[in-house]
């Protein structure tokens, strides 16, 4: 069975039957849009079952071809262990952020849902995606339903916000075109895993052209990531886009970037990554630094959460600059904690927001008697944030400054700041919210409801589950990891 | 059965997750919960401990993180002072959830305070058996959450959130250095297991210097932990917490773990000359320092808190001087006297509802039980002969003059004298004298309070004679006994330390006997003839300020700077290229004029360059 | 036979249509526009016929092409100057900048 | 300087004198006059390219039809009318910038081409060579040529009619 395939397009059954409903029936859509991403969830399950280490699932059809095969582009699809792990956390939270949805989108439910899902394809075909034609396909998807999702059903600025994410994006990924059609023209192949050996046979593609390419996957990937000083869209994504979205957004969008730094930056110009080792880390560091210095002084919740997104991904870079295994791994973690944590802690402000209708530092405060559940959970939270030990943030902060510590000590002893701010930030905002002196009352606030605590609870289920046993994780990562170390000469 | 010493942490843990997930509904019956799990793991605390007293040393690990070829493994480990300090922990930690019982029970979240108790007896628990230093590291981050989760308990006191936070962040900037630590040391050995972090030591196989660096970084995760200066501050802030949890957290159990961490790591410090210096230097310093800060506080738990920060100076002090039995040893006294201590000033407080010692007085006729036990734990903590703190503290002050630190030794002997005076001056304004409060009657506290505070007064008289020159020294052969890397050297000291820190204890006492009951001295004698010694000591030396003006100012000050590149830099950045795609929008929109020749223009110069470019590089792009 | 090298021919026909294109870019009179376009053809034609005598594979079959291409030019002078009348009619203009209805 | 060098170089300045001249006059008529001259010398050099047949073509197609056409055209519309202005002087700038460029890498790429040896029968019996050709390899385009001619015809008489009858419904 072509598992892949109907993982990634199995979204559409959502598609077909939502648009024969009709818009006003809100109870159906929403029961219907959440069915559709519970679908994908359970084909996750059963591609994650059948997973054995990578091949055995991949799959080739022959798809565009001219030119007596000399032009030859074919519908690969394959997971490794890392996109594996990343299909099921794309699965997981769009389920999440769908039910969210489906109780804080007020108006055009149906168009909401129907651009969701579309977009929920091009997540799964990114991660699946085994040639950069295809990749770049999926990836595009994804920026379409992202502008309209955001500029629709978005905060104040949304607008803005909307068009800021396009023209970011969309300077990345014209870069992303550039890049792959020059390597389809020099290699005459797409296809990833080629590529691998074409690549790393150091002779077939002239050094230059290789270095060259790397820095366009860079900046491509970087705008994504975001590396500062390309961040500023995603911040405006953060505060401006609803809260549903900006869960997707934070905990599965921002990871292609990473994704694709590992996959294809490592992957396929492993030798060349080896020299802009430093200067990675070095961005890195500076992300690390600058998201929590500048998240220490937000006034308002969510663009605390946004720039502590800026500064977690900090760590990812400097996981993949360490270049080594436990470097490596750290980010790999660190890209599937990261989606979970933000995920979760954006889904609380959502439930903050639609009590008090604010998100302001200023004129929030004492939440933890109104509302203990939800103080609770975003306590932990924030503690899971910060890296406490026992939640997944901490195994994956842990190995990538294992790694980075033994190829950049002094780098990595700087990065260590990056930590006590990440405490000093998260508990700022996080105690002003919940803990002290009530600011305001705000009436008819009540804890959280059953159909928002299975959420959040499921979250934080796994957050723990991988902080408390995290070879739970490393054993499916095990494959990947090592074909990626043998890019580096590791 | 040592094997199986991981099922100790658990049942605290069990009692954590259900109070919290059933704790709305059991209401009162949640203390007895707390009570029974952790009286379970009390009793298999104490079992393990004579399994290892028979059988020697054991534990059990399992792989928990793999990455390539390196793993890092999460076990149990019983050794002597593991074994101890289970018990010591679960001890405490048992009375703690009995007391609570009377002290809280008339606070709603009940329910919430005895989940977190529990989480903190599990993370404390399993702090203490760990077989490695990454393990160590997770629960040792995790008693700062139970600490810092309990400090805020009154989560709707300003201060209360100011402690906590200040609590949490100032002991991560010592985690961090625990942190570099480790992982350079796990570069250096390739293991974070002790055994094998030992023989690397042993062998001589991590460069003195980097060994140096590395045990000062560790140590630096111990100052934060146990308060030492710099890092103290917070320590007495945290009083804001429930006074059980002063008792359990900040007196007995977690912040005696920073110098478990030391003794833990003795082979590592031992190797490195410099690094027991600083640890020496530093307790010392601290042991005095808070020492005078504690003479003039008002508020009855400060001036515990920073008598157990002078106090853990003085066990580091004597880690420091190679005394490692003299510190593991006066950790477990000061555990006993020390939680004695907070729990009374506990039942002071439930009873006077208020924590100002100038409020106070006369309560030793109203309190009948609580008066004796806070003058036995007072007798204790100021070394009086025959109560526990004085073989310890006696054990200490030999180690450093031995060690040769004779500076240290007279700061020890000064520290001493502080403390008599400062602990007396609180029992003779508390008790002695006329009752000064206001308002509700006093009255004794219920059994729940007073049975473990009279459990804890007969272990701070008589768990000094486990280690005496006089009866054999017990603990010290045992704690040292089957080590392969510990070094055990009892000094039979000469009989003038003895005296002499009898001499100070008493003079102490005696001085505050005068100050503070017979109204011999003006007690505002400092004031009057000091007045600037005075404002710097009741304000803390103005550590706090310090701090505020440089390090908070300083990370504001570079925040802004953070926020200033990004509106003005950044942002113009952006701006700047929304800029360029508008205007060549516009540009693109105008040449749209309508007219074919612009079209035709446009088509034929694009063109045009193509083909140059096109000859130009010889027919190949 | 002293030959005129074939590149003097192809020089001349890219002058001829160097001029025919700033013609046909920049005058304003439609008439004009349309003969530049003419001029243009011609130049072509001249490459045409000097490659039919001079090229690597000389033969009839330039000529011919050069025949076909003058026809052609000769319809589209007749359906532009159509084309031009029907304009001029509704508009009173042959000025080619006055002339954009494509902008809408 | 042989005859024939001559007789080209007086043909060629004499087509690049038209160019210019249509370029730089002001009057309408006066281009369109000056641009005879030029297709006149082209058809010239033709027959030195032994092209007689298309020389004629040449004189006949461009020199009478297409001229006259235009001319017609020029009357019909406003003849009196001049240059106005020099138009969108940017403009002309960069297109004239455009087509410098166009010219020197043209004349760089033809001043690379070299070719073999010239055909020695295309002038005898001319006409006929090109009549055969025409109609046996080439029938299929020559056809298709009169029904572009044809098509051409009816489209202009319908192009410069239809507006009559809709003015005549307006009014």
């Amino acid at each position: 069975m072509d598992w892949l395939t109907i993982l990634v397009f199995s979204p559409l059954i959502g598609i077909l039957i939502l648009s024969i409903q009709q818009a006003e029936q809100k109870v159906t859509i929403s029961l219907t849009g959440i069915l559709a991403t519970v679908l994908p969830l359970l084909l996750s399950l059963v591609v994650y079952a059948q997973f054995h280490g990578g091949g055995d699932l991949a799959i080739s059809h022959q798809w565009i071809s001219f030119g007596n095969g000399i032009f030859q582009i074919d519908y690969e699809l394959g997971v490794d262990g890392f996109s594996l792990l990343l299909l099921l956390l794309t699965t997981i939270v769009s389920t999440l952020s769908a039910s969210v949805a489906a109780a804080q989108i007020k108006q055009g439910l149906k168009a909401y849902f129907l651009w969701f899902l579309i977009l929920e394809i091009g997540m799964l075909g990114v991660f699946t995606a085994e040639n950069l034609i295809l990749f770049f396909i999926f990836f595009e998807i994804t920026l379409v339903p992202m502008f309209f999702l955001i500029g629709r059903w978005g905060f104040v600025e949304r607008e803005k916000a909307a068009y800021s994410f396009l023209i970011y994006n969309g300077l990345g990924s014209a870069v992303l075109l550039i890049l792959f059609a020059a390597i389809f023209a020099k290699t005459g192949t797409t296809n990833i895993e080629e590529l691998k050996t074409i690549m790393g046979s150091g002779n077939a593609v002239s050094e230059e052209f290789r270095f060259g390419s790397l820095l366009a996957l860079l900046i491509a990937f970087g705008v994504k990531l975001p590396i500062v000083p390309l961040h500023t869209w995603m911040v405006r994504v953060h505060v401006h886009a609803p809260i549903a979205v900006v869960m997707i957004h934070a905990g599965i969008l921002l990871k292609i970037g990473a994704y694709g730094l590992i996959n294809f930056g490592i992957g396929i110009f492993g030798d060349q990554f080896v020299k802009v080792a430093p200067f990675i880390a070095v961005l890195g560091l500076i992300n690390l630094l600058y998201g929590a210095f500048l998240a220490f002084v937000q006034n308002e919740l969510k663009s605390v959460f946004a720039y502590s997104s800026v500064s977690h991904m900090g760590i990812v870079l400097l996981g993949v600059a360490a270049m080594n295994e436990a470097g490596i791994q750290g980010a790999i973690f660190q890209t599937l904690s990261h989606g979970l944590i933000a995920a979760l802690l954006f889904l609380l402000v959502g439930v903050i927001y639609e009590r008090t209708h604010t998100t302001k530092l200023r004129s929030l405060g004492g939440l933890a008697k109104g509302m203990p559940l939800a103080a609770g959970f975003l306590l932990a939270a924030g503690l899971a944030s910060l890296g406490l030990p026992g939640m997944s943030g901490f195994v994956s902060e842990f190995m990538a400054f294992l790694g980075l510590f033994e190829s950049m000590p002094w780098l990595a002893a700087i990065g260590t700041i990056g930590i006590i701010m990440t405490a000093v930030y998260i508990l700022r905002a996080v105690l002003g919210v919940t803990y002290g002196k009530t600011v305001k009352s705000f009436a008819g606030m009540y804890d959280l409801t059953r159909r928002e605590m299975i959420p959040a609870a499921a979250l934080l289920a796994l957050i723990v589950l991988i902080g408390v046993y995290p070879n739970f994780i490393t054993h499916t990562l095990q494959y990947a990891l090592e074909s990626i170390m043998l890019g580096i000469g590791g | 059965m040592l094997e199986n010493a991981w099922l100790i942490p658990l049942f605290p843990l069990l009692s954590f997750i259900l109070l919290i997930f059933f704790g709305k509904q059991w209401r009162e019956k949640c203390s007895y919960v707390g009570i029974g799990f952790t009286g379970i793991s009390f009793v298999l605390s104490v079992i393990v401990l004579f399994t290892q007293m028979a059988n020697g040393s054991g534990g059990a690990e399992a792989a928990w993180l793999t990455i390539g070829s390196i793993e890092f493994r999460f076990g149990v480990i019983v050794n002597p002072l593991n074994a101890l300090m289970l018990v010591i922990v679960s001890l405490v930690s048992f009375l703690v959830h009995i007391y609570s019982k009377g002290y809280m029970h008339d606070d709603t979240r009940m329910a919430t305070f005895y989940s977190y108790l529990g989480l903190f007896t599990f993370a404390m628990l399993a702090l203490v058996i760990s077989p490695n230093l990454l393990q160590l590291y997770i629960f040792w981050e995790l008693v700062g959450v139970g600490s810092f989760l309990l400090i805020g308990f009154y989560f709707y006191k300003e201060e209360a959130k100011a402690a906590a936070k200040r609590a949490f962040i100032m002991t991560r900037i010592g985690d961090i250095g625990l942190l570099i630590g480790m992982i350079l040391l796990f570069w250096q050995v390739g293991s974070l297991e002790f055994n094998e972090i030992f023989t690397a030591v042993r062998d001589g196989s991590v460069a003195e210097g980097l060994l140096t660096l590395i045990a000062i970084l560790i140590f630096i995760g111990a100052v934060g932990k146990s308060g030492q200066f710099p890092l103290h501050t917070w320590l007495p802030d945290a009083m804001e917490g429930p006074t059980p949890v002063s008792a359990l957290i900040h007196a007995a159990t977690m912040v005696a773990a920073g110098v478990y961490l030391v003794a833990t790591l003795f082979p590592v410090f031992e190797a490195s000359p410099a690094a027991m210096t600083v640890v020496a230097v530093t307790g010392g310093f601290t042991a005095i320092f808070a020492a005078t800060i504690g003479l003039v506080q008002k508020d009855i738990k400060r001036v515990l808190a920073y008598s157990t920060v002078s106090q853990l100076g003085y066990m580091m002090m004597a880690l420091g001087a190679a005394g490692y039995v003299a510190g593991v040893f006066h950790l477990m006294t000061h555990a006993f006297f020390k939680a004695l201590l907070f729990l009374a000033a506990g039942s002071v407080i439930h009873a006077v509802h208020t924590q100002n010692i100038e409020k106070m007085g006369g309560l030793w006729k109203k309190m009948h039980i609580t008066g004796p036990v806070f003058l036995i734990g007072a007798l204790a903590i100021s070394g009086v002969p025959l109560f526990s703190g004085f073989f310890s503290k006696d054990e200490i002050l030999l180690a450093t003059w031995y060690d040769g630190r004779y500076g240290l030794f007279i700061l020890g002997l000064i520290a001493a004298f502080f403390t008599a005076i400062y602990m007396f001056r609180l029992f003779f304004m508390v008790f002695a004298g006329e009752s000064r409060t206001t308002g509700t009657k006093v009255h004794e506290s219920p059994r729940s309070m007073t049975y473990p505070m009279i459990t804890l007064a007969i272990l701070a008289i008589f768990s000094g004679y486990i280690n005496t020159p006089w009866f054999g020294t017990f603990l010290g052969d045992w704690l040292v006994g089957d080590s392969e890397f510990l070094p055990f050297e009892h000094h039979e000291g000469p009989i003038w330390v003895m005296l002499a820190a009898s001499l100070v204890a008493f003079a102490g006492i005696g001085l505050a006997y005068l100050i503070y009951y017979k109204k011999a001295l003006q007690r505002d004698f400092l004031t009057s003839h000091m007045p600037n010694t005075y404002t710097l000591v009741f304000n803390k030396y103005f550590i706090d300020e310090f701090y505020q003006y440089t390090i908070e100012y300083g990370v504001r000050a570079v925040s802004y700077l953070g926020s200033f590149i990004e509106k003005y830099i950044v942002e113009v950045i952006v701006a700047a290229v929304t800029g360029v795609v508008k205007s060549v929008g516009s540009l693109g929109s105008r040449l749209q004029s309508g007219q074919v020749q612009t079209y035709g223009a446009v088509a034929f110069v694009g063109l045009a360059i193509l083909v140059f470019l096109v000859v130009w590089t010889g027919g190949y792009l | 036979m002293s030959a005129i090298p074939v590149n003097a021919y192809l020089l001349l026909a890219l002058v001829l249509f160097c001029i025919g294109l700033f013609g046909a870019l920049t005058k304003k009179n439609t008439v004009i526009v349309l003969i530049s376009i003419e001029l243009m053809l011609n130049a072509v034609n001249i490459n045409l016929v000097a490659f039919s005598k001079y090229g690597i594979n000389p033969g009839i079959t330039g000529q011919i092409f050069s025949l076909f291409t003058i026809t052609v030019a000769a319809a589209e002078a007749a359906v532009g100057l159509a084309i031009l009348i029907a304009l001029y009619r509704n508009r009173s203009t042959v000025q080619i900048d006055e002339m954009n209805t494509m902008k809408h | 300087m042989s005859g024939e060098l001559f007789a080209f170089l007086v043909l060629a300045l004499l087509a690049i004198l038209g160019g210019i001249l249509m370029l730089n006059l002001t009057k309408v008529i006066h281009m369109l006059l000056s641009l005879v001259l030029t297709f006149l010398a082209i058809a010239g050099l033709y027959v030195m390219l032994s092209a007689e047949f298309v020389a004629i073509a040449q004189v006949l197609i461009y020199s009478g039809a297409v001229t006259i056409i235009m001319i017609f055209g020029i009357m019909l519309t406003r003849h009196n009318d001049e240059q106005k202005t020099r138009g969108n002087l940017t403009r002309n700038i960069i297109v004239g910038a455009g087509i410098v460029l166009f010219f020197f890498t043209m004349y760089f790429s033809i001043n690379q081409v070299s070719f073999g040896d010239q055909a020695t029968s295309l002038h005898v019996e001319n006409t006929k060579q090109i009549g055969v050709e025409l109609y046996s390899k080439y029938v299929i385009p020559f056809e298709l040529m009169s029904v572009v001619l044809l098509v051409a015809l009816v489209g202009a008489i319908i192009l410069a009619k239809r507006d009559d009858e809709e003015e005549a419904e307006h009014k």
